[in-house]
C-alpha cells in the first residue's frame, strides 16, 4: 500500500467558471478509494503554495479518479492552471470513508459539498434521494448527470433560480415519508440544520466535515473536531461522523 | 560508502536527520510512508504533565512559502503518552527524543521526571519556546532570568541528555545558546517557530482562532541558518538545526554553519518521506563532493572577510 | 469618491502608501514609472553624514518568497543629498521622509540637524535599525538603552516630525515601540529587514559578500503583521507598516491591524508600479466595502476571544 | 516611453539541453532596444521566484525580442517552463547598450556572454572578428549561425572539442594584425584576461558586466562596481563599461 504517490494529470476541465474536475489514474496496486474519502493534492510544482490540499472524491470512471474543486483562492486557482500531462504528487485516499448504506438513502449536498455527495450516489446509484442545494443556479453543478444518478432529486436555490427556492431544509420537508439514513455534506450552518432535521426525525445521519489541513494523515493536529469521546482529527478520524458522536 | 553518523550528546543516530516535534505526530501516523528505522531519531509532539486540548480551529493557515500553526500544543499528556504511544516507538531501533513543556516551572520538572524514567526514551527536548499559550508563559523562551530557572530545575532532575530547544523570537540568539549551556544543557536546538499573524480582510478578522501562531517553512529558513550559525559560534555543545528545511541542499546549509544534526519539520505535511529524501540526497551530495564522513562536513563555513569600505 | 488622506504626526498625505527606504532610491530613479505626485510619501535611501560606500557584492540573493540584502547602506551622504537629490524631488507635490543613520551618536545628530533645516524634506525618519553594519553598531536598534540615548539626542535637535524606524530582531517589539515614544519619536515605523543567511553549499561560503544580509518580501509578511498590531495596541503615535507588501490586499491587513500608513519596499523590485497598484486597489477595496473614509478602515480588527480549554 | 510592459512569450524553445531563447513582440511606441542593453523579465506567474531575472537582447529578428538564457537555478528553470502564449511582464531595454563601432571590430564571447554579443554582431554584421570560447563543444551555441553573422570567426574551447583549444586569449594570439577596438562579454576571469590583452596592445576595450540584481533601474544599489568614478550601478551606469573606467 503505498498512499504517496505521483500521478499525471489526465483532464483538468471546468465545468463552469469557478469549478473544475480534475483527473489521474490511481496507482497499480494501491488501495482504491471509497466514496468520503479524499486527498492531498499537489498544486503547485515550487514551493508556494507550499501545502498539498484535500479534495473529496467526486468520481471513480473510466479508470480514473476524478476530483471537482471550486476555485476559491490562491491554491485552487495554481491548480485549474496545471496542464495535462503534468505529474503530481498526491496523498490518498485519506480518512474514513461513508458507511455503506443498507438499503435507501438521502444524500444531501450544499455547494462543493455536491463533489463528495457524488461519488457516494455514483457508488449507490439507484438507492439515493438527493436533496442539492446551492446560492443559485450558476453554483448547481451538472444537475442532468447528477439526476440520473439518483432515484430521486430534490433542487433548491436561495434565490429560486433553479428548483425550489429556498434550503436544503425547505426542500426536505416538502417530501414525506423521508425516514432513511442521512448522508450530507456541505457548509458548516447547513449541516447544523440537517443535523437537527434528522434528529427531530429520529433518522441516523452521517455527516462529512472540514477544516484547515496541513498534514491530512492525523500528524499535524490541525484539523480537530470535538467529539463525545474527545478531540478528533477530520482527517484521520473523519471527515465522515455520525452527527451524534460530534460536539458543535 | 560515506558515513552519516553522528553523535549528539552521547547518543549514536544512523544519521543526523531527525524529525520536528509537532510535525510528526508520535511517529506512528507517519509509520505507513517512513521506515521508521532509517531515522536518526524520532522527536514526538510536545508532552506536558496532563492531557490538552490545544486552541481552537482554525489553527493553520497557509503564508507565502510558509505556514502559521496554533495548534496549541495539544496531546495526549505524559501518562498516556508513556502507556500507549511509547510502546509502538520502543519496537523501533531509532532513538526517541521527547519534547515536552508546562505551564509551570514545577510541571515542567513533574513531566521531565516521568519522561526521564520511561524507558525508551533517549532524550528529552525542553520546549521554552512555543509561541502559543496565554501572555506570560512565552516569557520562558525569551526572558533570560525564566528560562534560566526552568532549566536548572528541569536539569535537575533529568539524567538522560537534555536538548533546550530554543525561541527565535529573541534579540540575542546567542546569549540564549550559552545561557543553556550554562545551565546544564546537553544540546540545543534551534530554531522554534517565529510569532506571526495573517488577517482576513473580509472579516477584519485574524485567520487563526488563536490570533496569533507561529511561522514555519521555507519563508524561514534564512533566519534560521542565521540564528543556527550564531548560536554555533558561542557553544560547546551540539546544535540541531531547522527551520524551513525542504531538502537535502537546505539541510547542507545548516551542517556548513555548524549543527550536528537537523530537524524536518513542515517538510513532512507536504512530502510525507520528506526525512528520507533528505537523507539520500545528503549520502549522494558527500559522494559527488568526495566527503567521506558528515562530520567533516559540520563547521566549515568560510566566511567572507569583512572589507567594508567605511 | 473615497478618502485615502491621511494624516501623520501633522503632515497630510493624500493617501497612506510611502515608499520604503533604500527600495526607491532617490525617487528619481522610479520617475520614469511612476508619477511621484500620486505617491502619499517618498521615503528616500538611508542617509549618512560622509558618502558611503557600502559592501562588496554579491548585495542581495533571493530566497524563498524573499531576499536577503546587505547593501551596507551605501549613500551619497548628506551634503551631496541635499544639494543634488533634494532639487529633484522639490518638484513635486509629494512629503520626501528622509531615512537617516549614523556609527555614532554624534553623526546620527550632525546629520539630522542638517536634514532638519533643508528645505523640502518633510519628516526625518531615524533608522537604527539595519542589521548590515559591524559588529556593535546594530546595538542602536535592539538595545534599549542604546536606542533611547540616540533617539532623545536627535530628538533634541529635530523640530521636524521624527520617525523612529524600529527593528525586528528583537525579543519584545512593544518596549521598544513604547521606548521610542516615550524619547520623542511622533511617529514609529515598522519592520525592517530580518536578519538573515545563506549559503553557498558547493563553495561552503554564505552567499553574500558580508555574510549576513537583512531579509524583507513576502516571506516575511506574517511577522510584520503581528509587530506592527502589537506595536499599535501599545502607542498613541502613529504606526507605519511594512514588510512584505505586494498587494492592496497585503496592505488593507496592516491598516486592519492599526497601520496608519504603509510602506511598500522589494515590491518596487519586482513591479516598478507596485505602489501606485496598491493605492488603486485600496480604493476599490474601500467602494467595494462600502467604506468612505480610510481613516475608518484603521485598526478595525476583531479579536477572536480566546477560548483555549486549559 | 513605457519601460514596464506585459508581453506574450512567441517562442521559448530550448537550443541545446541547458540553453532556451525566449521571444516576445516590443510594445508598440516603446524604445527599441540597442545590443548590451537588458531585460529585467519576469520568471514565474506566482511570488516565487519574486525577483524579476536580468537578460541581454539576444537578437531583434522577425518583428520580436529574442533572449538566450542558460538554465543555471530555480529562476532560469521556471523560465524554461512558461508556455507560449503566456503574459509575462518585462522591464526594459535597460541599461547603457555598446558604443556603435567605428568600423570593424573585436568581439570576445565566453559561455553565455554570448547572449550580448550575438545582439551586437548581429547589428553590426560583417564588421565584427568574433572570438567565442566555451568549456566544450556542448556549451557553444549555434556556431553556424554566428559564423554567417561575422566577417570572420574564432571559436575556443577548453577541452578542444571545438575550435582551438585554450581560451580565447590563445585564439586573439594565434592572429595577427588586431588593432581594432574590443567588446566583450562573459565571466570575470575571462574579461580580466582580455581588459590585460588589450590593455597591453592598446586597444579600446568595452566589456558587459554582470551583478546579481534586483530592480535593474539604479535604485536598490545591489550591482555596483568600482570605476575611477567612484561606485556605478552595473544596471543603470551600465552593463557596458569602458574597461579603463573599472577598478576591479
Ligand atoms: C476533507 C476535505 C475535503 C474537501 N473536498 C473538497 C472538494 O471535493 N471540492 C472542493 O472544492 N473543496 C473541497 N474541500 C475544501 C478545499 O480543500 C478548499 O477549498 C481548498 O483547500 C482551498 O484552497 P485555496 O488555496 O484555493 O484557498 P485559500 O482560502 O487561499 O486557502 C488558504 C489555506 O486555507 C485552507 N482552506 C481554505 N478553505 C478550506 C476549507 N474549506 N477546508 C479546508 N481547508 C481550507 C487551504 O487548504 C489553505 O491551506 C475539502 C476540504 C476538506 C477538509
Ligand atoms: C545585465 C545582465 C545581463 C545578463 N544577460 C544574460 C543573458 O543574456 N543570458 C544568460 O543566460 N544570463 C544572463 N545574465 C545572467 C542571468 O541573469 C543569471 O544567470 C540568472 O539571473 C540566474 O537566475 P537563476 O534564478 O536561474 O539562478 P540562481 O543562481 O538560482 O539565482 C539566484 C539569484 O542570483 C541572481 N543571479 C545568479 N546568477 C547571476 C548572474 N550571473 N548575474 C546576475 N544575477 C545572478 C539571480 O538573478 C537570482 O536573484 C545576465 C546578467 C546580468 C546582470
Ligand atoms: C504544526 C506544527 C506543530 C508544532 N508543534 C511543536 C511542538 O509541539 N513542540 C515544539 O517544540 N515545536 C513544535 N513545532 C515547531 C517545529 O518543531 C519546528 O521547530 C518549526 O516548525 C521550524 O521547522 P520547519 O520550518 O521545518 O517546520 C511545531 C511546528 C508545526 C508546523
Ligand atoms: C535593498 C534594500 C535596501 C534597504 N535600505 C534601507 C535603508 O537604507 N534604510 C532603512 O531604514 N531600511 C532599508 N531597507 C528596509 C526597507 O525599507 C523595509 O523596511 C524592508 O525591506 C521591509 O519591507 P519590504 O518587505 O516591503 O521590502 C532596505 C530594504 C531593501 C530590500
Ligand atoms: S490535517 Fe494534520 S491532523 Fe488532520
Ligand atoms: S539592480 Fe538595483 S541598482 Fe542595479
Amino acid at each position: 500500500m503505498d498512499r504517496y504517490f505521483k500521478a499525471e494529470i489526465k483532464g483538468n476541465y471546468k465545468v463552469n467558471p469557478t469549478t473544475a474536475v480534475i483527473s489521474f489514474s490511481p496507482k497499480e496496486g494501491v488501495q482504491l478509494p471509497q466514496p468520503g474519502q479524499f486527498y492531498m493534492i499537489q498544486v503547485s510544482k515550487g514551493i508556494d503554495p507550499l501545502l498539498k490540499r484535500p479534495l473529496s472524491i467526486f468520481s471513480i470512471k473510466d479508470q480514473c479518479i476524478h476530483l471537482l474543486y471550486k476555485i476559491v483562492g490562491r491554491g485552487t486557482e495554481c491548480l485549474s492552471k496545471l496542464p495535462l500531462g503534468e505529474t503530481i504528487e498526491l496523498i490518498g485516499p485519506l480518512g474514513i470513508p461513508y458507511p455503506t448504506p443498507n438499503g435507501e438513502f438521502i444524500a444531501i449536498a450544499g455547494g462543493t459539498g455536491v463533489a463528495s455527495i457524488h461519488g457516494l450516489i455514483e457508488r449507490f446509484s439507484q438507492k439515493a434521494y438527493l436533496f442539492y442545494g446551492a446560492r443559485s443556479v450558476e453554483e448547481l453543478i451538472m444537475t442532468d448527470s447528477i439526476k440520473n444518478l439518483s432515484y430521486q432529486s430534490f433542487f433548491s436555490t436561495d434565490d429560486g433560480s433553479y428548483g425550489i427556492k429556498g434550503t436544503v431544509i425547505d426542500a426536505l420537508d416538502r417530501v414525506d415519508n423521508l425516514t432513511m439514513d442521512v448522508y450530507a455534506c456541505g457548509p458548516h450552518l447547513m449541516l447544523s440544520a440537517v443535523i437537527n432535521w434528522a434528529r427531530q426525525r429520529g433518522l441516523r445521519c452521517y455527516v462529512s466535515l472540514e477544516e484547515y489541513m496541513a498534514c491530512g494523515v492525523g500528524a499535524c493536529l490541525s484539523c480537530v473536531v470535538r467529539t463525545n469521546d474527545g478531540l478528533k482529527s477530520v482527517c484521520k478520524d473523519g471527515p465522515v461522523f455520525n452527527s451524534e458522536d460530534i460536539v458543535w | 560508502m560515506v558515513n552519516l553518523s553522528v553523535n549528539i550528546c552521547g547518543i549514536t543516530l544512523k544519521n543526523p536527520v531527525m524529525t520536528a516535534s509537532g510535525t510528526f505526530g508520535y511517529g506512528e501516523e507517519y509509520s505507513e510512508f517512513v521506515d521508521l528505522n532509517k531515522l536518526g531519531a524520532i522527536v514526538v509532539k510536545g508532552i506536558s504533565l496532563k492531557p490538552k486540548e490545544g486552541n481552537p480551529t482554525p489553527r493553520i493557515y497557509e503564508t507565502p512559502c510558509g505556514m502559521l500553526n496554533a495548534i496549541g500544543l495539544q496531546n495526549v499528556g505524559v501518562e498516556e503518552f508513556i502507556s500507549k504511544k511509547l510502546p509502538f516507538l520502543r519496537q523501533y531501533d531509532t532513538p526517541v527524543i521527547v519534547n515536552f513543556f508546562g505551564d509551570s516551572i514545577e510541571e515542567f520538572v513533574e513531566t521531565a521526571n516521568a519522561l526521564n524514567n520511561a524507558d525508551g526514551v533517549s532524550a528529552l527536548e525542553l520546549n521554552v519556546s512555543c509561541p502559543n499559550k496565554a501572555a506570560g508563559w512565552s516569557n520562558f523562551g525569551t526572558d533570560e532570568v525564566l528560562m534560566s530557572k526552568v532549566i536548572i530545575a528541569v536539569r535537575r532532575v533529568v539524567t538522560k541528555p537534555l536538548i533546550v530547544k530554543l525561541s527565535p523570537n529573541v534579540s540575542d540568539i546567542k546569549r540564549m545558546s550559552v545561557i543553556s549551556q550554562e545551565c546544564g544543557a546537553d544540546a540545543i536546538s534551534l530554531i522554534n517557530t517565529i510569532t506571526g499573524m495573517s488577517i482576513d480582510i473580509k472579516k477584519r478578522r485574524p485567520v487563526l482562532a488563536n490570533n496569533t501562531g507561529g511561522l514555519s517553512g521555507p519563508a524561514i529558513k534564512p533566519i534560521a541558518v542565521r540564528m543556527v550559525w550564531e548560536a554555533c559560534q558561542v557553544v560547546r555543545i551540539p546544535v540541531i538545526g531547522m527551520g524551513g528545511i525542504m531538502t537535502a541542499q537546505d539541510a547542507i546549509e545548516f551542517f556548513i554553519v555548524g549543527a550536528r544534526a537537523v530537524a524536518i519539520g513542515t517538510a513532512n505535511f507536504v512530502n510525507p518521506r520528506a526525512t528520507l529524501d533528505v537523507i539520500s540526497g545528503l549520502e549522494s551530495f558527500l559522494i559527488n563532493e568526495g566527503i567521506q564522513d558528515i562530520n567533516s562536513l559540520i563547521g566549515t563555513l568560510k566566511l567572507h572577510e569583512r572589507t567594508t569600505c567605511n
